[in-house]
């Protein structure tokens, strides 16, 4: 263990009075906010028997957002203040709990709406779902339990079972299960963004023959992505003084939200998805095109020269190659011959050579020109011109500091696992392995341990996110191994080699869908030597990766192997 | 009570358009103008979107609402060529700036 | 073909529908092929201007082609069987269709005159470049070709937009000059604006009667009358189609456009543009005949009537106190646009009606001399302002002596633009006059548009002859004579003489009203549009818009 | 106390607490106090969205620099793509996205950033101006909302409403709109070629 704790990167930037003071305040503002939203409660039940649904989102439903809102911040800054202590000691349990938490709060939640589904089902008739009255009522939770099946009406319960209702009961609704579901989401952002961060540190240490951050956390400095958070967390807040500052504090917001919703309709598995829409890739890749606006924004609100440049290269990179990225995407939907993600994914289940990028030779392209055209997006290198530290200090992000800077790293990081994950969805085969599914039908229904080796081995979320980082590690191996290119580079890369690529890949994929016969002979053949191509650029990519490790003494010289587990 | 009708809809758009005509005639900056001729259409999508919905026409509402849209974005783009054309003789997209011709 | 199985289900225009929108077709292809070989061969003008020629003639050819089908009946919807007709082709659209086409090839003459004097003469010459400039001119003609074939409302407001947008960057298209950046600012706003309007009464439209299809509204209307929205949302449509005729008020951005655009571009849109805007209108008040009930044709033709008195006037008053020509030809046009409009305002009378057709026929043929007349003038004031840097009217001193060739056929035009006997636009005005007259015969009030027409005619008078006297009665000695490119004198000669002679022609044929108009244009036109009027096309009639494609062969 | 004593008084507090439960939980259905707050989800959805665009559409009026009414109009247009959602046109919704917010409204961005002199550049009206200006949109939306309401929208409604897919969409552009659709594909080519050309440096 090292002698480095938390506290030497976090400088608290209140007072401990300051921020009992505030602390109070908040409360109270809650407590009053609750208190007041109850009695008008009360007194709309006994006075008022129809109200408009306006005066009911004014009257409660706002009040009681409001309030939450007092209480969380006052969990917040509490939290804000212990953590720095509890992480110094905890951080390991942190981030455990945290990923277990995650996977146990989707895997709960899932189990757990699944039950109320049920329930609701047995229900006969079905009526209109409303945001405070749904089809189910406690009675019947009560009834499904203690249904016995020689007496179905059996209404004696335990007085214990009537709790479990209740509890049961908000479960039904749509809108909490998504709330729920938001803040998985959320945590899995937050986990993969700070965990990339590590990564791609310790990935740029590895390249250029030193260690990375080795303190933080123990073991290879693991938790240095969540110090860094900390710490950006607690710097002062600067606004600079002739910045537009709404719009300043605005724009990061804007960049993370719409890549947040993205997660909304992206699938890690056939049934681990928000909403499995019919437009649902159109809808990711037009989320994924609107934190452009975020981006420009503070560029042009920053007030500053660095960062005008910067937005204004965004401006005109990412929406340039949004085009060629879009028109590489239609290839697995012409293929596919529908919009919606799960039916996309789920074409892929036969194993390695059905995955769409082996399907035809213009798929295998597709699959290339996409992955470069998503790395511009994401403005990573060799296309980060946006934030070119040597000529723009930072680009667009020049004067945030802080928590904002945060919140655009986590933008970033989250729009890099989208378009990755985009990338495993429509051309690597989803969420499945490479062995075909078919292979492991006795165990998908089986017990629940046969299940989990099913998910394992054919086809689960853990292949998709494996798959996906994957692909993540290949952003930030090209981002620490090839150099920068000049803007009109970029620019012409675009306009003059990529996207008359892709649309002579677009031209090319439908004649073969009108020419070739699915399974004659010439699609069999083409099938096969694309499959070979993959597999021999995979193998490629283990070979290279493992004589790496084999060599690693002369590659990157003993200072830097002697940590390494296993020296 | 409290369900949603056209109506709603269409006093929606009325005030997308209201507000934007509002927009197109108090704005002196070109772009400004821009922007309330974007928010009369999409008054007009709202419309149309909510005449499909509610009065059974629903692929002729969106069709119709989707060719507003591509009008908007070829027009957004000329609007912005010529306002760049005007920007760089008068090094301002202020409208009452051109008075160049007069009569 | 075992290739288009997959295709079987769907769908496709048959080969005679898209020959009978050859036409459009033979743009697009002239729009593609233009980018192409521009690609392959460097960007040349002259390539672009012979591209932009070969599709003027082959608009012309398949015109004749088109109206030879038509003649044999065909009708093309572009739609599926059971679904309301996008496009008509009909002899009116026909007819249409080469106006343009014939417009077109002249414009493309000015051009290729001014470009010759700009590369022979000393003078600063901004000559509109690039392939750019023709693609934008064919999507211009594009969309007014199309603006006067379609019967669908959704149609009706992308093919504005399409004649539109690229004419607002045709006026900036010399990107040197500041007046034409300006010109291009106010235009773009106010067209702009005014397509939000109209998309704003589209919507409403959409929602009242539930379909955009112009006869079925116009079915509706006569079954269930017209709500109070309904008439604002007519309105609102109608916003767009008067920016486009530029009826006041929505007229401020045409003589700011006109002065600043380059003068081929001004020539272009003070003829195309208005044209196809009006048979836009008379497409929608056309429809409005027939079994609707008069307490809904009646207003439409009043207000119509109205902005059309509004519009002739303004136009002539504002002409008056202008010193630059082009200007004050801005204001002409948009004073001969309130003339035009005046026959729209002749409400349709019940299917088969002779009423109508008159008056279609006096736009028709008005339209034709109102192309010929101000081509020459415009055409004249351009070979003025290449050659003395200025368009005012100090520019015209002592014409008559400095270039004969130009300063007579520039009075010819004049003169025929105010409707002085001998010559065309004499003619064209009676016609129009007379159809009105017809018109009044059941509705009185339509005298006053007369009155209106007359007076505005006698106030024109001034300030064409201002020029005039400008051009022959002063002179300084010390002013040299005007060296004028061959191609300029040609086209306004040219001009001049087409306006004598279809003058003297139709001069005899006066007496004959009903047969004045077919003779004048039998003579004027190709033979294919020889009975253009007669066939006009209107709801109604045997030949009506063909709806749901019940008649197609 | 002994600590299972305090457990079992939580647990009381808390069956009690069930017991008492919220009145609308518990039942019975069908018109009784279950039913007063008969809300539902699209209700409170479209104040929420309509709400927004209202506020976005005014601050777009208010706002005297350009930016914040950019900014303005992304809300309104991310509002209205939630109403599409509302109206099960998903598809549109996705396009609203794809094309205004992610295309259109990037250029305007872009146009004002490349001709404001400085970030706090204001264009202010003056008060005649804005005062005719209220008085003449009040009067717009009180003629517009009254000949709206005036018509009674639920005649001539054909059946139940179904809602489009994306296939349905599909078709319809390339069979009964292929003439607009292939329209409006030569107009966005002509825009593209002709504002790159107009906006280009004017080198040859």
């Amino acid at each position: 263990m090292t002698e480095f704790t938390a506290q030497d990167v976090i400088r608290p930037r209140w007072s401990p009075a300051l921020r009992a003071r505030a602390i109070r305040r908040f409360m109270l503002a809650g407590l009053i906010i609750m208190i007041g939203t109850g009695v008008a409660a009360v007194c709309l039940e006994i006075f008022g028997r129809s109200l408009s649904p306006l005066w009911l989102t004014v009257g409660i439903v706002l009040p009681s957002v409001l309030a939450f809102g007092a209480l969380f911040v006052v969990f917040a800054i509490t939290a804000h203040a212990l953590l720095g202590r509890l992480l110094k000691r905890l951080a390991f349990v942190l981030f455990i709990g945290s990923l277990a938490g995650i996977v146990l709060t989707a895997w709960g939640a899932s189990l757990l709406f699944g039950l109320v589904d049920r329930i609701v089902a047995a229900r006969p008739d079905p009526i209109a779902q409303t945001i405070f009255g749904g089809e189910l009522t406690t009675d019947e939770i009560v009834r499904f339990f203690a249904a016995t099946p020689e007496d179905p009406k059996a209404l004696e319960a335990p007085p214990a079972l009537e709790f479990v209702a209740y509890l049961l009961w908000p479960w039904q609704f749509r809108l909490l299960r998504d709330l729920v579901l938001a803040l998985v989401i959320l945590g899995f952002v937050s986990v993969t963004a700070s965990f990339a961060i590590w990564w791609e540190r310790k990935v740029a240490g590895r390249i250029q023959s030193r260690l990375g951050p080795m303190r933080v956390g123990g073991w290879h400095g693991w938790a240095q992505g969540i110090a860094d958070g900390l710490k950006l967390v607690q710097k002062e807040d600067i606004v600079p003084g002739r910045a537009d500052g709404p719009v300043f504090r605005l724009a990061p917001y804007l960049v993370f939200i719409p890549v947040l919703t993205a997660f909304l309709a992206l699938p890690f598995s056939d049934r681990w998805v928000l909403r499995d829409l019919e437009v649902g890739l159109v809808l990711v890749l037009g989320l994924l095109g609107i934190d452009v606006i975020g981006v420009i924004l503070a560029g042009w609100a920053s007030h500053n020269k660095w960062s005008m440049y910067g937005a204004l290269r965004v401006a005109a990179q990412m929406v340039s190659y949004e085009i060629p990225m879009g028109m590489a995407l239609l290839l697995p939907v012409m293929a596919a011959g529908t919009l919606r993600p799960g039916a996309i994914g789920a074409l892929q289940s036969g194993g390695f050579h059905t995955w769409l990028a082996f399907c035809s030779p213009f798929l295998f392209a597709a699959a290339g020109v996409y992955f470069v055209a998503s790395l511009a997006a994401c403005k990573r290198a060799p296309f980060d011109l946006p934030e070119a530290e040597s000529e723009l200090t930072g680009g667009f992000h020049t004067e945030y500091s802080g928590f904002r800077w945060a919140v655009f790293f986590f933008g970033e990081y989250a729009a890099m696992f989208v378009v990755c994950g985009l990338a495993v969805l429509l051309f690597l085969g989803a969420w499945h392995s490479p062995l075909p599914a078919s292979w492991g039908e006795s165990l998908a229904g089986g017990s629940w341990w046969q299940r989990g080796l099913y998910a394992l081995l054919f086809s689960g979320p853990a292949w998709f996110i494996a798959k996906t980082y994957a692909l993540l590690f290949v952003h930030i191996w090209l981002r620490w191994t090839l150099p920068r290119i000049r803007i009109d580079q970029v620019m012409y890369a675009c306009v003059q080699v990529m996207l008359p690529m892709t649309m002579l890949l677009l031209l090319g994929q439908m004649f073969w869908q009108l020419l070739v016969p699915p399974d004659g002979i010439t699609a069999r053949a083409a099938n096969i030597v694309c499959t070979l191509a993959g597999a021999a650029i995979v193998a490629a990519f283990v070979g290279t990766a493992g004589w790496g490790y084999l060599n690693r003494r002369r590659l990157v010289g003993p200072l830097a192997v002697n940590h390494l587990p296993g020296s | 009570m409290g369900s949603i009708t056209l109506m709603h809809y269409l006093v929606l758009g009325a005030l997308l358009f209201c507000c934007g005509l509002l927009t197109m005639v108090v704005k002196r900056n070109a772009v400004g103008i821009l922007i309330g001729v974007e928010l009369v259409l999409n008054a007009a999508n709202v419309n149309l979107v909510a005449f499909g919905r509610y009065r059974g026409a629903g692929i002729d509402g969106q069709a119709a609402a989707l060719f507003v849209i591509v009008l908007a974005a070829a027009e957004a783009a000329v609007a912005i060529a010529i306002f760049m054309n005007f920007y760089r003789h008068l090094t301002t997209v202020d409208v009452d700036r051109g008075d160049l011709l007069r009569g | 073909m075992t290739m288009f199985a997959p295709l079987a289900g769907i769908w496709m225009p048959s080969p005679q529908d898209l020959r009978l929108f050859g036409a459009e077709l033979s743009l697009v292809a002239a729009i593609v092929a233009l980018l192409v070989l521009s690609m392959l061969f460097g960007r040349s003008e002259r390539l672009g201007a012979g591209v932009a020629l070969a599709a003027a003639v082959a608009v012309i050819f398949f015109c004749r082609d088109a109206a030879g089908l038509v003649d044999t009946g065909a009708r093309a919807a572009l739609t599926p069987p059971g679904a309301a007709s996008m496009l008509v082709a009909d002899r009116f659209t026909v007819f249409f269709k080469l106006l343009l086409a014939l417009f077109l090839a002249t414009i493309i003459w000015l051009w290729m005159t001014g470009a010759a004097a700009g590369r022979t003469g000393g003078e600063v010459r901004p000559v509109p470049a690039g392939p750019e400039f023709f693609v934008l001119l064919l999507t211009s003609m594009l969309g007014m070709s199309l603006m006067v074939a379609t019967p669908n409302l959704l149609v009706m407001m992308i093919a504005v937009e399409t004649a539109s947008l690229p004419s607002y960057m045709l006026a900036a298209s010399d990107r040197r000059s500041r007046a034409g950046a300006e010109a291009a600012l106010k235009y773009v706003l106010f067209g702009a604006t005014t397509a939000a309007v109209m998309a704003y009464g589209l919507s409403l439209l959409f929602g009242l009667f539930g379909t955009l299809d112009l006869p079925a509204i116009a079915a509706a209307v006569s079954v269930k009358g017209m709500p109070a929205l309904g008439w604002i949302a007519m309105a609102a449509f109608l916003v767009g189609v008067a920016f486009k005729i530029s009826a006041v008020p929505l007229h401020f951005w045409c003589p700011d456009v006109f002065e600043g655009a380059p003068v081929e571009v001004a020539t272009w849109l003070s003829v195309a543009s208005k044209a196809a805007g009006l048979g836009l209108l008379l497409r929608i008040v056309a429809a409005f005949g027939g079994d609707v009930p008069a307490t809904i044709a009646l207003p439409l033709a009043w207000g119509v009537g109205l902005v059309a008195a509004a519009t002739c006037t303004l136009g002539n008053l504002a002409a008056l106190r202008q010193e630059s020509v082009k200007r004050m030809l801005a204001y002409s046009s948009i004073a001969h646009a309130g003339y035009m409009m005046m026959a729209a305002a002749i409400p349709p009378a019940a299917a088969g009606d002779a009423t109508v057709r008159p008056a279609m026929a006096a736009i028709v043929s008005y339209l034709f001399v109102y192309l010929l007349m101000n081509l020459g003038a415009f055409g004249v004031t351009a070979m003025v302002a290449w050659s003395q840097g200025s368009d005012r009217l100090a520019a015209f001193t002592g014409l008559g002596r400095r270039a004969p060739w130009l300063a007579v056929p520039m009075s010819i035009c004049l003169f025929s633009l105010v409707g002085l006997p001998p010559l065309a636009g004499f003619a064209a005005k009676w016609w129009l006059l007379a159809a009105l007259g017809q018109g009044a015969d059941r509705h009185s009030w339509l005298w006053w548009l007369v009155f209106v027409a007359v007076i505005n005619t006698a106030v024109s008078l001034y300030y064409y002859v201002r020029v005039i006297r400008q051009m022959f009665l002063a002179d300084d000695e010390r002013l040299e004579r005007l060296a004028v490119p061959v191609g300029g004198l040609a086209l306004a000669n040219g001009c001049a003489v087409l306006l004598l002679l279809l003058g003297t022609v139709a001069f005899g044929l006066m007496r004959d009203r009903s047969l004045a108009y077919a003779a004048c244009l039998a003579r004027a036109a190709p033979e294919s549009v020889v009975a253009a009027q007669d066939r006009l096309a209107w709801n109604g009639g045997p030949e009506g818009m063909v709806v749901n494609g019940a008649d197609r062969p | 106390m002994t600590g299972s004593n305090r457990l079992s008084i939580v647990a009381a507090v808390l069956v009690w607490l069930a017991r008492a439960g919220p009145v609308w939980a518990r039942g019975p259905r069908g018109p009784g106090p279950a039913d007063w707050i008969g809300i539902e989800l699209e209700a409170v959805m479209f104040y929420l969205l309509g709400g927004l665009a209202a506020v976005c559409a005014v601050g777009c009026v208010l706002s005297s620099r350009v930016v914040r009414m950019a900014l303005f109009l992304f809300g309104a247009l991310g509002a209205v793509a939630g109403l599409y959602l509302l109206l099960h046109a998903n598809f549109l919704a996705a396009i609203q996205l794809i094309v205004y917010a992610g295309g259109t409204l990037v250029v305007i961005i872009f146009g004002i950033m490349l001709s404001s002199a400085s970030a706090a550049a204001r264009y202010r009206a003056r008060p005649a101006e804005k005062a005719a200006g209220a008085a003449v949109g009040l009067l717009l939306l009180a003629g517009l909302v009254t000949a709206v309401g005036r018509i009674d929208w639920s005649e001539g409604i054909a059946a139940a409403p179904s809602a489009p897919t994306v296939d349905g969409l599909g078709r319809a552009l390339l069979t009964t709109y292929l003439v607009p659709f292939e329209l409006s594909s030569v107009l966005l080519l002509a825009v593209m070629i002709g504002a790159a050309w107009l906006a280009g440096s004017g080198r040859k």
